[in-house]
């Protein structure tokens, strides 16, 4: 049931019935994926500037497959991301001061400063604060597209993970359970051939994950995750075969990261060749090719995004770091749907009545 | 008013539930079609339907995150585990996913659901049909676990669960569900209060702290020995294992000056330690005497063969035992 | 990669290179089938007369499976039974007094009366004693292939499971545990098409559970399980895959159990009609069939077996009830290495010593 | 003698027992051509190649299952959990298999292993990256958990654990790998008693029992109450959380009449609870004062921001309050 799409193929020629991407469309994938990467690339910059701490997992280099499959989500659709996707978050919609406030894990952040870095969750637009075990998002995520079925609304699910994550058994009862009852989800994998020093060959048999769907009786699909225009056609399928309540779909982006697993992770495991290798292979500079060869691109065009997005960052970090850290007492604060915090302050002493 | 046994107070408390509110569902090993295996769901599938009583595939972890994420999704999932030896693979949804989802998210996202677990020992179950395993989710701030020990309970904090806006573990003790009854009044607003202790029986010489099947052991006990020497022993129910209600057994002690624990968990760090510790903390200047726990040994889980389960159980002996050896003490 | 196996095939024609099937072999097959089936029914009327207590699993209707894939194990080779496997310690040559000593947990059966009378295990045998976790035999076994590899031996491991277990995570792990590693293993998935009251098709969406060592990279093979020889010849060729050091082989036995889930089960939620249906393909019968076309099988033959094996469950029996119970405080021993009587029989008191 | 840290002691012990017996190999996340997240298995990759150091898929279950395995067919494996917050994948496999097969077996079937497990918090790893969770690990009976504070005990607890013919959790504390260093003597034959607890600090006045980066804390407290106010605290290292050595802090009890109860982990339920439980029971008579424990709030798991950890972590200024207070009980 596996197909594998992986060449760039002209997107302006529909293929299994699914329309033409317009022109807007086009630009809006390639925009996004610049403002994915400055963004990213800021968060490393302040992140060796000392200006935040923690795990941070930079996706730099797997654009096309967040970009692609993320961006046409609605508000009411729920993302389940895992802990290389904080950039889904802002694909998603989340306002970026939001998103440095979390980063500098500030009293205003969604999560009031409680999660690491890399883990950005969005009650407003449905992004699933993550936690850190590999593939529960999915479980998750395959519960919310449950209750969207059992609701029989159109909205649905899209969760992500990575090559590593597909040997866990949780990764295994997700995709299972999704099958059988015909969730509305698209499982995202981001196979960018290695879980921290691990490499694929150590992780699964298969060189393609996508065969893994053939378990769960529902399509899997291998795509060169570094072609945004491709991804985002897979993803639009998957994601109308979803909305009609034809089932889930498994989407396998090969791609590639381009740093150490998180930012103090020099990954001297792999092979610098493999890495030139695949910078060439880079989502962004292939899709400015793409673009050009349409006539769609031009340089300024560009700088005026980057520019205006830049701008951006320098007063959502402004705000960041204007804003309060919490008060350390805050960390009694929403254990449960009731406060403990005199309970924890104020133990009672008893003594005898007798 | 009617005279159920505590199964079907369950069974009673979850179609009440999902008559009243449409987002209540189900979803389990063998809940739909079978009405689980000691039938705790009966009649509930053929009410409401495959959609809202779901035969989930044999995956406890999926079970717990299917609701946790139809919870966050608004519904409000009853999932059953069937036996508690089988939790295990629930272990990661419950305590990193259903117990730290409202913290981590600086609560702005909840997953209020209420998971069913039957566990306990005294039925000859085996090592992997009586295990507790309360300990792993009462050490789980976040988490609410109850465990009611009689018939109105097994109603009102199952109803008083479903509606609660946190995660709770309702642990229910096999033994009980067809050993006892009791007369409960009609209609749906039968509800208790999820987060308070009960004092079972009133006493002055000792407070007998206990929860689950081993409260109907210790309320005989405390009988047996009221009749046979007078002692007065208060019985308090825990009903809540986190968080504790410590009040209610503190203020007991505070009148009696003894605790005796009593529980079927193996003793370390079972729930007795941490009440043990409280009361050694919060009301040292109460205590005449040692504070002790009778629980079962040290072992792994409940053996098979009847003379070793017979060995690891508490029992009314072994209660009136330890009751009368800290009364003289 | 799965392929199926479906119709009895002239077990003398040898395929893909698999040596004939000697007469005295397929009249074992066959003995050992009727043998299984007597030991469990006997075991079966002992329940009904409250001889022993617990949960039991009779394997009835599914001989095949378990006889076509035990019976020429070796000592040294390990087998991971769960729960309906009882009748695979006794295939692999366990004492019949063990076994019943077993059932009515007496001292002095192998577990000294400590697990459930389904869960039996055998250390002269290397048969696992089984845990309920469902699944969680496979990956124990797993172990133990890695160990056989390690120390580059030619032993193996058989790991049983049912239809139902395909759904937990642990399944998933071990499996593709064993197929990064090729390790000498085989899967016998034996799909009765129940688990509990749960029918497959709420298990998982896929009818033929073979397909899913597709996920794994090796190969998955269907074989009607109710007949002894094609599960004989399929189980022979993975068992040799596996002494060679070629990687595990999932072998889905398709197959039927007869009675209810345990002893206690009516099993009202069959169709009566799927359970005639399948009572008409007993694997025994079709054995005898078979036999009886090949001139190897006669009624007193049959008889002879069946009369012999019943005065060695009596003289088993006799002993299992002869046997003492375990004194109560046995349960204190075998927690560690090292006794834990003292310590809990005699806590020690503190005073003062200022 | 060599000036070591703590976990290059760890990294000796391994490579010191994979000399000595070939049966020892190691499995789990990055742990051969990374040499590890926090670098304890580096170099062992390089010495002992990929069969016995081996990167395994990521799952935790399978990690902790293929060692059960390996351990009944005769070998000694060393499994890693890179965090203790990874660990819930595995709970089937060490609570169920690994804890139960001996006594399941009725003593025919064992799986000695050594389970490696980084813990704990205050080096700003958040939610996720800090956890404790010895609790789960302390409850069952069958299971060796320990927890070394010294780099001396990192090294001869880890050599004596894959040499006890039992399951053994060894817990290691992120914190210490690189703040601490002793002389070791050299030679492999450097093995600790695995099941005694020590006194790490001789005082007369009160009984401070802790374990693992909170000794290093405790220690100082102890140091600077000592110069401060001439008080004299002792000190005690339960090196092993199950079973417990009661003896070494129920002595020092006897001895001071007062205990105060240190740990990381949140309150209930923690190792705590057992400790004052115990001491409430078996030491009644030697309490002079409330048995306190100073530890981590009872919330989901450590906040990532600053203040919030700061907040949640015990420190040597709120363990000389906890003290002070208590001496002056
Ligand atoms: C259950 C669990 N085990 C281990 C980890 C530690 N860990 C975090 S990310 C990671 C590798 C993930 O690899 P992959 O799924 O390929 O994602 P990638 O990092 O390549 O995006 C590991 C082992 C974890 N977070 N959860
Ligand atoms: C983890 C776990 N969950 C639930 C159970 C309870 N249980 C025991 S057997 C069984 C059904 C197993 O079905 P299958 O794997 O098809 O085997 P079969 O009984 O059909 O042989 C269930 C749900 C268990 N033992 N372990
Ligand atoms: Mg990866
Ligand atoms: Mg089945």
């Amino acid at each position: 049931m596996a197909t594998k799409v992986k060449e760039i193929v002209d997107a302006a020629a529909p293929t299994n019935g699914s329309p033409l991407i317009s022109n807007d469309k086009l630009k809006q994938l390639y925009a996004t994926m610049i403002k994915c990467r400055t963004l990213e690339e800021r968060a490393r910059v302040l992140f060796k500037q000392s200006k935040f701490t923690g795990n941070y997992y930079a996706a730099v280099g797997q654009e096309a497959a967040a970009v692609g499959t993320a961006i046409d989500l609605r508000v009411e659709d729920t993302i389940g991301p895992s802990h290389r996707d904080f950039i889904t978050g802002f694909i998603k919609g989340a306002p970026l001061d939001k998103m440095f406030c979390h980063l500098f894990a500030r009293e205003n952040s969604p999560d009031k400063g409680r999660s690491s870095p890399a883990h950005f969750g969005y009650a407003p637009l449905n992004v699933i604060t993550p936690a850190s075990t590999i593939a529960a998002q999915l479980n998750i995520a395959t519960g919310v597209a449950l209750a969207n079925k059992m609701k029989k609304n159109d909205n649905i699910a899209v969760a992500y993970s990575g090559d590593g994550s597909t040997s866990l058994g949780f990764w295994h009862e997700a995709l299972n359970f999704a099958g059988v009852h015909d969730l509305p989800i698209v499982f995202v994998c981001q196979n960018n051939l290695w879980a921290e020093s691990v490499n694929l060959q150590f992780q699964t048999k298969v060189p393609d994950i996508s065969v893994k769907a053939a378990a769960y009786g529902f399509p899997g699909i291998t795509v060169d995750g570094n072609d945004v225009v491709a991804v985002y056609r897979v993803a639009q399928e998957a994601i109308a075969r979803a909305r009609r309540g034809q089932g889930p779909t498994l989407i396998e982006c090969k791609t590639y990261r381009w740093y150490g697993h998180s930012e103090i992770d020099p990954a001297k495991y792999r092979d610098p060749e493999e890495v030139e290798r695949w910078k060439a292979k880079d989502p962004i500079a292939g899709m400015e090719r793409y673009l050009m060869g349409k006539g769609l691109f031009s340089a300024e065009w560009k700088q005026g995004i980057v520019d205006g997005f830049n701008k951006e960052l320098d007063a959502a970090i402004e705000i960041a770091e204007q804003s309060a850290l919490p008060q350390g007492v805050e960390a009694l604060d929403h254990v449960y749907s009731f406060s403990i915090r005199e309970r924890v302050l104020e133990p009672k002493v008893y003594e005898p009545e007798y | 008013m009617a005279l159920v046994t505590y199964i079907s107070a369950i069974t009673e408390a979850l179609r009440e539930e999902m008559r009243r509110d449409e987002r209540v569902f189900i979803i389990g090993e063998d809940v739909g079609v079978e009405g689980g295996v000691f039938k705790a769901t009966k009649g509930l599938y053929e009410e409401f339907g495959a959609e809202r009583v779901i035969d989930s595939p044999l995956a406890e972890g999926v079970i717990v995150s299917a609701a946790i994420g139809a919870a966050m999704a608004g519904l409000k999932p009853v999932p059953e585990i069937q036996f508690s030896d089988f939790i295990t693979p629930a272990m990661d949804a419950l305590t990193q996913q259903a117990a730290k989802l409202r913290y981590r998210s600086g609560g702005t996202q909840t997953c209020p659901l209420t998971l069913r677990v039957c566990y306990g020992g005294g039925v000859g179950g085996g090592l992997y049909h009586s295990q507790t395993n309360t300990t792993w989710f009462a050490h789980e701030p976040g988490l609410v676990v109850v465990a009611p020990g009689t018939v109105a309970d097994a109603k009102g904090m199952l109803k008083a669960a479903i509606r609660q806006d946190d995660p709770v573990i309702y642990f229910e003790h096999k033994k009980l569900y067809r050993s006892i009854k009791e007369d409960l009044p009609d209609g749906d607003d039968f509800v208790t209060d999820l987060f308070k202790a009960a004092v079972r029986r009133e006493g002055k010489d000792l407070t007998l702290v206990t929860y689950g099947w081993t409260l109907q052991l210790s309320l005989q006990a405390a009988e047996k020995m009221h009749a046979e020497t007078g002692a007065e022993i208060e019985v308090v129910d825990l009903r809540v294992l986190n968080p504790l209600d410590k009040d209610t057994f503190l203020e007991s002690l505070a009148k009696t000056g003894r605790m005796l624990i009593v529980h079927e968990d193996h003793k370390t760090l079972g729930i007795g330690a941490e009440i043990a510790a409280i009361a050694a903390e919060q009301a040292f200047d109460c205590l005449d005497a040692p504070i002790v726990r009778l629980t079962a040994p040290d072992v792994p889980a409940i053996p098979f063969s009847a003379p070793l389960e017979k060995f690891y159980l508490p029992s009314v002996e072994k209660i009136v035992d330890a009751a009368t050896k800290l009364l003289n003490y």
